[in-house]
């Protein structure tokens, strides 16, 4: 690597860990007014759980020398020999690591109790992530090696993260008064600060994922911004043309949809492939957030309907839009004859999908039994913030 | 003396307070309350659903006064904060047995 | 007619609106207030320190009735928010010489 | 019984407080409210241009009290909210029918 | 170019495309509250309009091959042939065609309907600003052909806009209450953090500019942080003495000021240079923002004041000032006997402001024709948020 | 320098230039509603005036050829000769000088006047700063020569920032009820924002004092990262045993706590180094932030309990756990058998504490002297926001 590639992935690597703030800040401001120091908390404690697992031995099972295409060996154990460009590498994916398990926080929101999410999220950080990011980044994992392509982390990331969120919340139940009253974000302003965070650290989130100053991450680069502004134009014509209204929350929603769908092709796809996506992605997520209302699951911040749909909707177009002339590093897409290609993405996809459903769902049942996953009536009635934490988000007039 | 109690549309806020300053009343105080009522509150979007707000916000003032005064600003009240609409908001009137200026100690009419 | 001052618990306020609507009352008018009583505040933690706050938040409703509703919609208020535990909050009744209806110029029962 | 309703400035509604303890009232309820009358609000800065906000914000708290409290709670409220300066605010009495305890239905005095 | 270089751009352009959503926070702070989530939408919802139209056509008009010095050729349509260095340079240029029209966002603030502002904004993105880029930042631009220099936007960006922004308000006429109520910022913490966040990105968009990692970025990057520090001495220094009070207000009024006149110069002149041109828009741009007042136009957040004025402070003053010493691409200034550059920049200035005031004018009333532009009394006064969007930005106790 | 170390170089600066704004929302949040702006302006308005002490003789002060290893020669004045790499070297170093003072103001909250503090802003920037820069960063600076390594400032900054914050404490006394009321933070959701952008601006601050895009940088990269986490972690569950709450203030102090004691270790030090200093730091600032109350002194925002005690555990840990692996720059610390270094290391620690808290101590004395250092009673009872910059953080329901 040379030091225009190191001074980028450096600049790429910190505008991701900004990621987790904004994030933060994104779910925060959704939430009521009683609850916004735990979802900021759950966010902000979450790097520091994860930057301790991937210390330890969570980037050796994700990147140690494999094992069987499914899991990385112990040869990284703290560490061990990594230096220098591997390091550099380490503390990248590391970002990754931190915002995959802070994402499923949203769906959780104002009801999981604080020292649940703790447990949950240093088992998942463990024994979730590692595998699935072994699959899909490490050369020899599995899905990799079968020609599976994920950029930067649509499988890994955003399917494993929403589909994480879903099973979670089948398990910890939905809020009082979900359905019967309308919950409403208690702060756009601060959510739609947390979508400027996120779109800027998603340009290091995926040009970064080059690893390199070159043209591939120009063109990822290009690929996200055009990816986000056309999820959320779409988005918002939707729901105008639905509502008779545009709204603030639909355009940030929508931005960061098209965010999550152009990650998976971002350095494969072209500039208008990447309108393509970003455009569909805007349109189905806008759909897909309506459906917790009509199944009943209380999937609060719409993790699923924005990080898995529009994870999915960008794994599946990618297996249509890919092109080996954008990037050699890929097959074509269906679009240019690669149907092969395409049933890879699709059968990825359920693979993911299936794997960590079922562990999050088991890793969940296993915080019920033991310490418990959810607050109290009281405590979500006078709200996390002050009965879990002591604290107030907001002491005006003193 | 007597003690008005007025829920009106906020942004007629204004009109009544310079009614009232026609009259000679000297003060008044306000507050925001959470208004009940025929009146339906806001329709809000949220994701992509629409739902109505059970409240609409109004302004609450009181005014102290005497006596002879208090059906002049009763009347000044209407006339200033009427639209018309459904929401007007109503004025209430209380029987106050005695007043007091923090400042001088005063009493009754000369507290005002 | 009546003023009804309350105090509630404000996660009751809605249980008490759903009483009232039972016994017809039309609207009300609700704001936020400090309580002060024999409750004690929310436990507060900063830099490690616990202390307590000295008020309670509390919501404070505003409803004005004929004479005959008083004390029906006294015991309606009591019956819904009512926890048992210390700050249940308080009931107060104020008699009203006269309301009007900024929209009509209605007076008394009619306004309401 | 009576209401007592007082505007005061904010900072002293501290010493109002501890006044009242004095006199063993058991609990009060305190709002914000914007204040008008002659004390003239803060000035402030835009854009290189002064102008003096119209209202000036005030305490408004409320206790209930019985008739023979009453004025003693009305004379604790001045000697603690009186600075001498205009703007101190007022102290108003209002008779109440009748108080009730949310928690026990006790009535009257015994509500306090 | 090298990886080096890439990285520099790559990283400059994430900051300009954050500027952005600071600008929307920096405006936003300045609403009152009913109007804050409009001013927000409208500056998130421009980055996904001028996505599409730079993209499909705006980048072909402004940088496409030369038309007798006044339009780029259509040979870039749809980013054909656009690649490697041009696609970085085109995503580069993409964020400043964004925060362009954003930027008048915040004249016709409280009153402007959203879908005009979508038209107007389109049809700007697409007719006015490819021109003044094409003039001003193309070799053969017949101004930067001529002589004229302009590094990073002086007449380009906050000229073309500022001026824009006087001429859309001539057509939609000032706020209720206009000079006679004192219509407050309803949270100067949100504006402070704009600011904070417009000056991180201005270094991206100034010693960005230089396309490079070399030492004109550095100069850049130097006499920016010089120049915006300078503006706000001078703008706080200014008001303490006229009123007695300094205020954070006019610290990030004039520190935004100072950022705006550096901008044509930043490359082309010393640190020394730099604090003259801050020290004056500081002190210009405070008298300035005070005319509408006397004037009668409601320019309600100053975007004459401080983009106009300031960037005529800064393109005359590169006149003064350029230094062909500190750069060899530009001739000296006025200071070192450049009289003839001196002269072409004051035309530029004259030229650029005329268009811009035309064609926006025109603009401007096409869409009040059509779709008209202005919100009925009633959104006006109950807010544009809960009647035009449908959102409430704060909600407490709940 | 190559391209790649000078865009790495650049985007650091941008960095922790952004820092300053972030420290302002992180104290920001922290005071009182009435007093927020004052907060913030103190903050915004110390990049101005440090911008222009540095360029105009804090630079040469700090880094001009060598007088006697106390201070720097005038041969920079005014930027004299100052080009190219040098002037990147100088902006960068700027950023630092900007924010140790501001670090300052979050001690002397709410009640220190606006012009005592620019006053004795100006004379520490002039007169304090640049000397103790000059010992600590200039290769002939005293203890430099003597071997003391401090790599990005933990004496420097912190330390010399900490127990100035002391001193004038002292000098200004406590906030009327201090002890007595608790007085709350306003705003958190402000503080983790702030917190959230010292965390990235911090990684500028760290690897970007590597001075160049290499395996140093990564290293102070990954460090920082580690450092912070493992300081919010034992910063958390410390408060978390001895209250039985975890607060989001705690998260937020303490990953500040832990940036502050990686600082002067950052490039020397090993990942697993850093875990130690990290954790050390959270747990014994976390103690040293309840010393106020018992010992009785106002350091309102705890500037003392997290940067001086912070920096004096990563400057005195850094003693221990320097290693000349990890940096040939470095020479081992005692765990190493490096007895001297770190002795060394504790002197420096004593020396900069001594001269910062007598100097410190003597310039606040001037100006109670002279102008005068503290806000009346009114202006402390009614806010310093309405008495002295006359204006109102928030403005709600207009
Ligand atoms: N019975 C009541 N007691 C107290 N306040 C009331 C009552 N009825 C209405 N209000 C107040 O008056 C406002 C207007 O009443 P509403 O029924 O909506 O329209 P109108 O004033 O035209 O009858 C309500 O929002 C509420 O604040
Ligand atoms: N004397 C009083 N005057 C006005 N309000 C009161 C008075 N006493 C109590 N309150 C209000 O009633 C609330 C509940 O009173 P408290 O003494 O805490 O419990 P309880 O209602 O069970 O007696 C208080 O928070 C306060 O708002
Ligand atoms: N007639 C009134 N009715 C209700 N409140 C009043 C009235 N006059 C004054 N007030 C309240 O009392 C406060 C103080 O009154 P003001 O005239 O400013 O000074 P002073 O109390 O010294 O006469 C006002 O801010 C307002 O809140």
């Amino acid at each position: 690597m040379s030091a225009g590639d190191v001074a980028w992935v450096l600049t790429a690597s910190a505008l991701v860990l900004f990621m987790t703030p904004g994030l933060a800040l994104f779910y925060g401001g959704m939430v009521r007014s009683k609850n916004v120091l735990n979802m900021l908390m759950k966010n902000f404690f979450t790097i520091s759980i994860v930057t301790v697992v991937w210390v330890l031995f969570g980037y050796t099972l994700a990147f140690g020398t494999d094992a069987a295409g499914v899991v990385g060996g112990l040869d990284h154990l703290g560490l061990r020999d990594v230096e220098g460009e591997a390091l550099l590498f380490m503390v990248f994916q590391m970002m990754f690591a931190i915002i995959t398990p802070a994402l499923i926080s949203g769906a959780v929101a104002e009801r999981m109790r604080f020292g649940a999410w703790v447990l949950f999220t240093t088992l998942w950080a463990a024994l979730v992530y590692p595998l699935v990011a072994h699959w899909g980044f490490h050369p020899e994992g599995f899905l990799f090696a079968w020609g599976v392509r994920d950029f930067a982390g649509g499988l890994v990331v955003h399917i494993n993260a929403g589909v994480a969120a879903l099973a979670v919340v089948f398990v910890l139940g939905p809020r009082r008064g979900f359905g019967r009253e309308a919950i409403r974000p208690h702060s756009l302003p601060l959510t739609l600060l947390g979508t400027g965070i996120l779109w800027l650290g998603w340009f290091g989130f995926n040009a970064g994922s080059a690893l390199a100053a070159d043209g591939v991450a120009v063109n990822a680069f290009v690929t996200t911004q055009i990816g986000a502004s056309l999820a959320a134009l779409g988005w918002v014509t939707a729901e105008w043309r639905r509502t008779g209204k545009p709204t603030t929350l639909g355009a940030a929603s929508g931005a960061v949809a098209g965010l999550v769908a152009i990650t998976p092709g971002a350095g494969f796809v072209t500039p208008l492939a990447a309108m393509v996506i970003g455009l569909a992605a805007g349109v189905l997520c806008f759909w897909a957030v309506s459906l917790k209302f009509r199944l009943g699951y209380d999937d609060s911040l719409d993790v699923v309907g924005v990080h898995l749909v529009g994870g999915v909707v960008g794994s599946v177009l990618l297996g249509v839009l890919a092109s080996s002339e954008v990037n050699a590093g890929v097959t074509d897409g269906l679009l240019f004859g690669g149907s092969a290609f395409f049933l890879k993405q699709v059968v990825a996809v359920v693979v993911v999908m299936a794997f960590s459903f079922v562990a999050s769902y088991l890793l969940a049942r296993v915080v019920e039994a033991t310490i418990g996953l959810r607050a109290s009536e009281r405590e979500e009635i006078e709200g996390l913030d002050i009965t879990l934490h002591e604290e107030r988000a907001y002491v005006v007039g003193e | 003396m007597k003690l008005i109690i007025a829920y009106v549309k906020p942004f007629k806020l204004e009109d009544v307070k310079l009614a009232l300053r026609g009259l000679g009343v000297s003060g008044m105080s306000v507050g925001e309350i959470r208004g009940f009522g025929r009146q339906s509150g806001q329709t809000e979007v949220y994701r992509g659903a629409e739902y109505q707000v059970e409240f609409v916000p109004k302004s609450r003032l009181e005014v102290v006064v005497d006596d002879d005064l208090a059906e002049p600003a009763v009347e000044a009240i209407q006339g200033a904060a009427r639209t018309g609409e459904i929401g007007d908001g109503k004025v209430i009137v209380v029987t106050v047995d005695d007043v007091l200026r923090i400042r001088t100690g005063e009493r009754g009419g000369d507290a005002l």
